[in-house]
């Protein structure tokens, strides 16, 4: 049988098609789609808060029946999210929620339970004790806050040996090679590395080797270093050794499971408001099971 | 056909009927400048509404101008800075700061949300008169300047909000963003009733004219007694005071005091500013041409969004319709010189010789 | 007024004690080589600069470092180069900074009043919406005096104002002059031709290297002593001898451009000196600038040793063998920011190169011997050449040509703002280049220098030549009846 | 000493041995124009090793210089842009394609790494190519068309890339990061290499020179000979390859082809070329300065990041450090100047006139 959401139109606003995360979580929703048989236009947020403003009010202008919103910084996409509501466009919202407004359903990663999954993997291969480097994504940005708050509050409720030192590297590599390697000149004793997402562990990684402190996973000298995503190449950097474990994210999931909700909204069947998708710990030894979404997608 | 009648009448004694009729058509390709760009934006809105239905309605357009409020605004101070061969870098951390600190004041500090009002519009003009001053005292490059309190000023609006964005909002920045006057909505007449001041400003009074003047030969300036150093330093204040006024524009747009708005902003400003005709060596253009410079950049990407071009291609497609549309705008002007240049020699060499 | 005026520059002590008044009612007249310190002095007495020593009076109020306050006071000034901002209009230059109106409104009604006044007296056929950058050096010059002119001054310096005027415009500013002085202006003049001088002046000052020669009244004065004052020795008088004349150098045939050259047929052949005369806007520098590849033309070919030229090329011009000393060198000649000696070098990068890289030795050389061969007054060659006075800028970019040997040579106004004893030396050094073999255009608005320089002249008139004439034939009534109505 | 011995020689009739004299004096302030900046660093070096302990250490200089290397290879190219009154805002687009290229080719289509590397810079020069050809041919101003080719060329390098990394890179961009010649990074070697290359062919080469008097005044080098506009292109197409070497360094220091690198790179070289002492409005500038722009910018990074500034804070400390170094730099050149002219009055004035 046809699936109700046959022939309907599909806005969906991303994030960004510049982050290899999102890429897959917009292809996945595109298939999903054309499974459906809806009319999918995807519109690239490129990071920007305005140019998904912008979009939006684009978007409504071409009245389609669905709205899926990623916001970059939700906070601000409150005044586009009032003009969707006035327009009474059903909208479904991922990753990010605006304070106010209405939307049929929200789906998410649970940053927070993220951060506190990293927080206790840095503590495991630590001993609980030491001096960590974080380093964090973008001021502003709702995913790194979340993911810095569940870091911050396991360390302090769970392991309070274990001093944090934050980077503020805004989500690239580039910054998080200087700030890594100036970390590094400032004080050599560094007992493990957290960054917010895998983009950042290349600057790391390429800072460790500029320095010398580059080591394998089971060598001396060995520096944990812990990423976020589950990317291909965070997966490839386990295989190799050069990076200890992964906070999975699974963009398939989250896909599917918000799409699901749009077909119960549009059947009339009860939609699950909030949806929050648990991360996975990627080590060494599950780095290669079919699951982890980065050996779904073929770089 | 009036050229025509002007070359015969050149010929008359004084050559200053000859002379009247070149006036009339100097202004005339003063009109064909702004024109030009006009019918690039014309042309382009014409092929869109045949591709998408929905461009052509009261309702797109309107977003369109909507959304383009913010650089225009912006791009109206960035026009006196760059009139006066300046670059100001600094607007979009002068737009954030303002904006966090229209909300912040209110919110953390329990102000008045009109002191939280003159309180950020003050720091704008604050920025611009430090911007001035080491352009004009220190002679600090402008665009090292600028990048200075670009840093700082962003620094400063992180550190003010905690480097998050700030909400709710005054009940009045709503009220605003819903507004309409005459049916239009009220950011639009604002920003044009801007325009038309910083027009006015720099078309009618000495002070605007000393911009042009300090921009076009700041050494010709400076002779004829015009003090410089103050025209620049106003140059910034004014830019300064327009971010400023977009940061409260941008905090009603999007409901929070927004610290992390607005990256990149000041280049997309200075290339609208720049397509619109304004030179970057300073001392040419006008707030008229400019903000179709504006209007062009605003519906090249809504173009794009309605034609859904696909991810990243969109890139590609606004690039290259930017540099058709700038080509054409040269296109358009060359020829037109080389059309009047003609004409002037030709009226001139045939004026009866004095002895 | 001034007194005791000291003013250094890195390298050069331009002014160094100098005691300089001015009355009202009377013109003095400001002279000295090229390089002696009067635009210096004019700069200071016009705010522009501040005096390292000495002081500035008018009426008793001290002059402050600043020209507003030297407007305020009454100090009007034109400035050698023109200062106006290319893209307003004729009428906004002249009021430039004292825009009528009320309460910072600017009036256009008062300002195209007061501007078309101001332009009547000097230069009526000005359009005064045209935007000033598109007027030829002629025509902003005179947009400059209007505005001088215009102000309410007690006192009008003018900085060789008469450098690219014809005769009729020069007779029309010193009845201006002549009219200022009557209403009690003290004037200060500045010009490198004497006749001028003598003209108009009452009170004559000299400077030479900074320092004051003195002053005395026009009276008790005479071409040759105030050369001696000047230059410190005699000047000679270039004198005009046959040279044999060699083939065809250059070939132009029918050149024609729209609206601005009509039909333009002449040739030029080795070790003759052609001088092309006429008057301002005749359009003999669009000529060059035909010839010389700057501009497009419509029909007709330029031929140098029978090999037509590619139009539009400079570097094809210049390696057919010409060469062009233009009209406006800060404009089209020099680079500012550049030193001398790399300005000199900058049309023979294949001579001064060695193994691919640029020899400075070389270059020094070459920048050495022009230098010392023209008189360049200058700190060294490597200084900037936009510190050079006036005239040693145009030495330098004849300089350039002289390192180059071109077989023609265009001449566009050579000797425009340079000194006697340097004119007599540009002159001599015309006439050995021709003996040399080189062939000679020279395109001038000084009758005299075309008199006795020009194997032949060439008069043009609205884009034609409306006469050949022989040296014979050449006298300053022809080529003036030629020029007015051919 | 000597100074005073050429002042006496000056009384000497034809002046020529004083301006033998006045020669020395003036390369020895060349110098000092150059050592200025390096005064600044070197001054802020001096309070950075007081504060902190690990800055003087030639591990940390190695890892500021290292880290400085793609901005300094970028800033080369931009300089020859600049120098010729231009500007390059494609720099940081054409950096990711290259990159993004240089592993892509490698991993997507399977060509050899050799080939790989010949396309990523072929492409560079190429987007130089059609640079200078819009600033010369279509004569779109060079901020406009270099945005026009930033845009497009990011564009093609996510279009290519998928928005993905590339990894991994062939094994030659491994071993050339970690390899090292006489104890020096290699990458440090190289930059320096380009850099001597560059103010080689800008100091004693005919093209060079053609550049500083393109960038000086257009219309005097087309009357000189010069073809300008081919001077132009070239320019454009140096900083083309210049821009793709660095994506090549980015891609050995990060051993992925990344489409998101350099986001902002455009406004950091320009930065520092400017506070390099090259001139925005062309014609002036060296090699050799603009390096210890680049520099400094490095160490006010390096410094802020050592002193564990707190958040957001750094960017308004490294505002103000780029404020006071720019400002310290005019001083200093002020006072030269100044200083000068007192020596001429105070050594010349005296003089016994000669008549
Ligand atoms: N800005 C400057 N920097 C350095 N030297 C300068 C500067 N301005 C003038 N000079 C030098 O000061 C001296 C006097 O120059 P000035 O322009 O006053 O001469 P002038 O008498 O007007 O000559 P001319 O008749 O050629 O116009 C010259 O040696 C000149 O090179
Ligand atoms: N760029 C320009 N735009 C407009 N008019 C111009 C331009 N250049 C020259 N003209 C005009 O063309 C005419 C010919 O000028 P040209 O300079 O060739 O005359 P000329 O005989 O050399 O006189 P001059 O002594 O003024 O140089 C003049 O009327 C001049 O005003
Ligand atoms: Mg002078
Ligand atoms: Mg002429």
């Amino acid at each position: 049988a046809d699936s109700v959401l046959k022939g309907k139109t599909l806005a969906y606003i991303a994030f960004g098609l510049q982050y290899e995360y999102q890429v897959t979580l917009v292809d996945h929703v595109r298939k999903l789609a054309a499974e459906k048989g809806m009319k999918i236009s995807v519109y690239d947020g490129k990071g920007d808060a305005s140019t998904q403003t912008t979009q939006l009010l684009d978007v409504l202008s071409k009245q389609p029946d669905i709205i899926l919103l990623n916001p970059v910084d939700a906070k601000l996409l409150q005044g586009g999210v009032r003009k969707a509501n006035e327009a009474k466009i059903p909208l479904f919202m991922l990753e990010n929620l605006p304070p106010e407004g209405e939307w049929v359903a929200y789906n998410t990663f649970d940053d927070v339970a993220g951060g506190r999954a990293a927080a206790d993997a840095v503590a495991k291969l630590t001993g609980g004790k030491g001096r960590v480097l974080e380093v964090r994504g973008a001021i502003g940005s709702g995913q790194s806050q979340k993911r810095y708050d569940g870091f911050h509050q396991q360390m302090k409720e769970k392991y309070p040996d274990i001093t944090i030192e934050t980077l503020k590297a805004e989500w690239t590599a580039d910054n998080a090679q200087t700030l890594t390697v100036d970390a590094f000149t400032r004080d050599p004793n560094v007992a493990a590395i957290w960054a917010h997402n895998d983009e950042m562990i290349r600057g790391v990684v390429s800072a460790l080797r500029q320095i010398n402190r580059l080591e394998l996973v089971g060598e001396k000298g060995h520096i944990p270093v812990i990423g976020f995503d589950g990317t291909p190449l965070g997966l490839q950097r386990i295989r190799e050794g050069t990076q200890t474990a992964d906070v999975g994210q699974d963009p398939f999931s989250m896909g599917s499971s918000i799409v699901k909700e749009m077909e119960n909204h549009f059947s009339g069947k009860p939609v699950e408001k909030n949806t929050l998708i648990q991360p996975v710990m990627i080590w060494k030894e599950n780095v290669n099971s079919p699951d982890n979404w980065g050996n779904k997608v073929k770089s | 056909m009036t050229m025509e009648n002007t070359q015969a009448s050149s010929l008359a004694p004084a050559g200053q009927a000859g002379l009247q009729g070149l006036r009339g058509r100097l202004s005339f390709i003063d009109l064909m400048q702004s024109v030009g760009l006009l019918g690039v934006i014309l042309l382009g809105g014409a092929v869109m509404s045949v591709l998408s239905p929905v461009f052509a309605t009261t309702r797109n357009i309107e977003n369109v101008l909507q959304s383009a409020t913010i650089i225009a605004v912006v791009a109206i101070g960035q026009t006196f800075v760059i009139l006066v061969a300046g670059i100001d870098l600094s607007v979009a951390s002068v737009l954030v700061l303002s904006s966090v600190l229209s909300v912040g004041l209110v919110q953390f500090q329990g102000l008045s949300p009109e002191i939280g009002v003159v309180v950020a519009l003050a720091a704008g003009v604050g920025i611009g008169l430090i911007n001035g001053l080491a352009v004009t005292k220190l002679r600090i490059p402008a665009l090292i300047a600028t990048l200075a309190t670009m840093t700082i000023a962003r620094g400063l609006a992180y550190i003010y909000s905690g480097g998050t964005n700030i909400a709710p909002v005054p009940r009045f920045f709503v009220d605003f963003q819903a507004a309409r006057i005459l049916g239009i909505p009220a950011v639009i007449v604002l920003t044009l009733v801007l325009a038309v001041i910083a027009q006015i400003v720099l078309s009618r009074t000495s002070f605007g004219r000393s911009i042009y003047a300090t921009g076009g030969n700041p050494l010709a300036a400076r002779l004829a007694g015009i003090k410089t150093e103050r025209v620049i330093v106003l140059a910034f204040m004014i830019s300064g005071l327009m971010s400023a006024i977009a940061g409260l524009l941008i905090t009603a747009r999007f409901e929070a005091g927004a610290a992390t708005a607005a990256q990149g902003l000041e280049l997309a400003v200075i290339a609208a500013v720049v397509i619109g005709g304004v030179s970057l060596f300073g001392g040419e253009g006008n707030i008229g041409s400019m903000l179709l410079g504006v209007v062009l950049l605003g519906l090249v990407q809504n173009a794009v969004n309605l034609l859904n071009v696909p991810p990243n291609w969109d890139s590609v497609v606004s690039g290259l319709v930017i540099a058709a549309a700038a080509s054409l705008d040269v296109y358009r002007r060359n020829y037109l010189e080389a059309g009047m240049r003609r004409k002037v020699i030709a009226t001139k060499s045939a004026r009866t010789p004095k002895t | 007024m001034a007194h005791g005026i000291t003013k250094g520059f890195p390298g050069v002590l331009a002014l160094d004690n100098v005691d300089f008044d001015v009355r009202s009612g009377e013109v003095t007249a400001l002279l000295g080589e090229n390089g002696a310190g009067k635009s210096t002095l004019i700069k200071l007495m016009a705010g522009f600069y501040a005096p390292d020593r000495g002081e500035i009076t008018v009426d008793g109020v001290p002059l402050q470092a600043d020209p507003a306050s030297a407007h305020r006071i009454g100090v009007a000034t034109i400035h050698q180069d023109a200062h106006l901002v290319p893209a307003m209009s004729v009428a906004e230059n002249i009021m430039l900074g004292r825009w009528p109106g009320r309460y910072g409104w600017v009036s256009r009604r008062a300002q195209k009043q007061k501007a078309r006044a101001a332009v009547d007296r000097v230069a009526p056929h000005l359009n005064i919406s045209t935007p000033a950058g598109r007027l030829s050096p002629a025509d902003q010059q005179l947009v400059e005096i209007a505005r001088a002119i215009s102000e309410d001054s007690k006192i009008l310096i003018m900085d060789e104002p008469t450098t690219s005027l014809s005769p009729p415009e020069i007779e029309r500013l010193f009845r201006v002059v002549e009219d200022l002085k009557s209403n009690g202006l003290g004037i200060v003049f500045v010009s490198h031709w004497l006749e001028e001088v003598f003209a108009i002046a009452d009170r004559v000052t000299v400077l030479r290297d900074g320092r004051l020669v003195g002053t005395k009244p026009i009276a008790e004065l005479d071409h040759d002593k105030v050369i001696r004052m000047m230059v410190g020795r005699e000047v000679r008088e270039a004198l005009h001898k046959p040279r044999p004349v060699g083939e065809v150098v250059m070939r132009v045939d029918k050149l024609s451009r729209q609206g601005v050259l009509d039909d333009i047929s002449f040739e030029v052949r080795a070790g003759e000196i052609v001088g092309m005369s006429g008057l301002v806007g005749a359009g003999r520098s669009e000529l060059a600038a035909c010839i010389f590849g700057i501009d497009p033309y419509d029909r007709g070919s330029v031929e140098v040793g029978g090999i037509p030229i590619r139009s539009n090329d400079p570097k094809a011009a210049i390696d057919a063998g010409i060469g062009l000393v233009p009209e406006d060198r800060r404009r089209q000649a020099l680079v500012g920011l550049m030193s001398v000696r790399s300005n000199m070098t900058l049309s023979i990068f294949d001579r001064v190169t060695r193994y691919g890289f640029l020899s400075s030795r070389i270059e020094e050389e070459i920048a050495a011997r022009e230098m010392k061969s023209l008189a360049v007054k200058a700190a060294s060659s490597k200084v900037r050449v936009s510190t050079l006075s006036g005239g040693n800028q145009q030495k330098v970019v004849l300089g350039r040509w002289l390192a180059r040997r071109p077989r023609l040579l265009i001449l566009d106004e050579p000797t425009k703002g340079i000194d006697v004893g340097a004119k007599s030396e540009i002159s001599e050094l015309i006439v050995r280049l021709a003996e040399s073999g080189m062939a000679i255009l020279l395109i001038s608005s000084e009758l005299p220098e075309i008199l006795s320089l020009s194997d032949r002249v060439l008069v043009m008139r609205s884009g034609r030549i409306s006469a050949k004439l022989s040296r014979a034939e050449a006298t300053g009534e022809t080529i003036m009846s030629y020029a007015t109505t051919g």
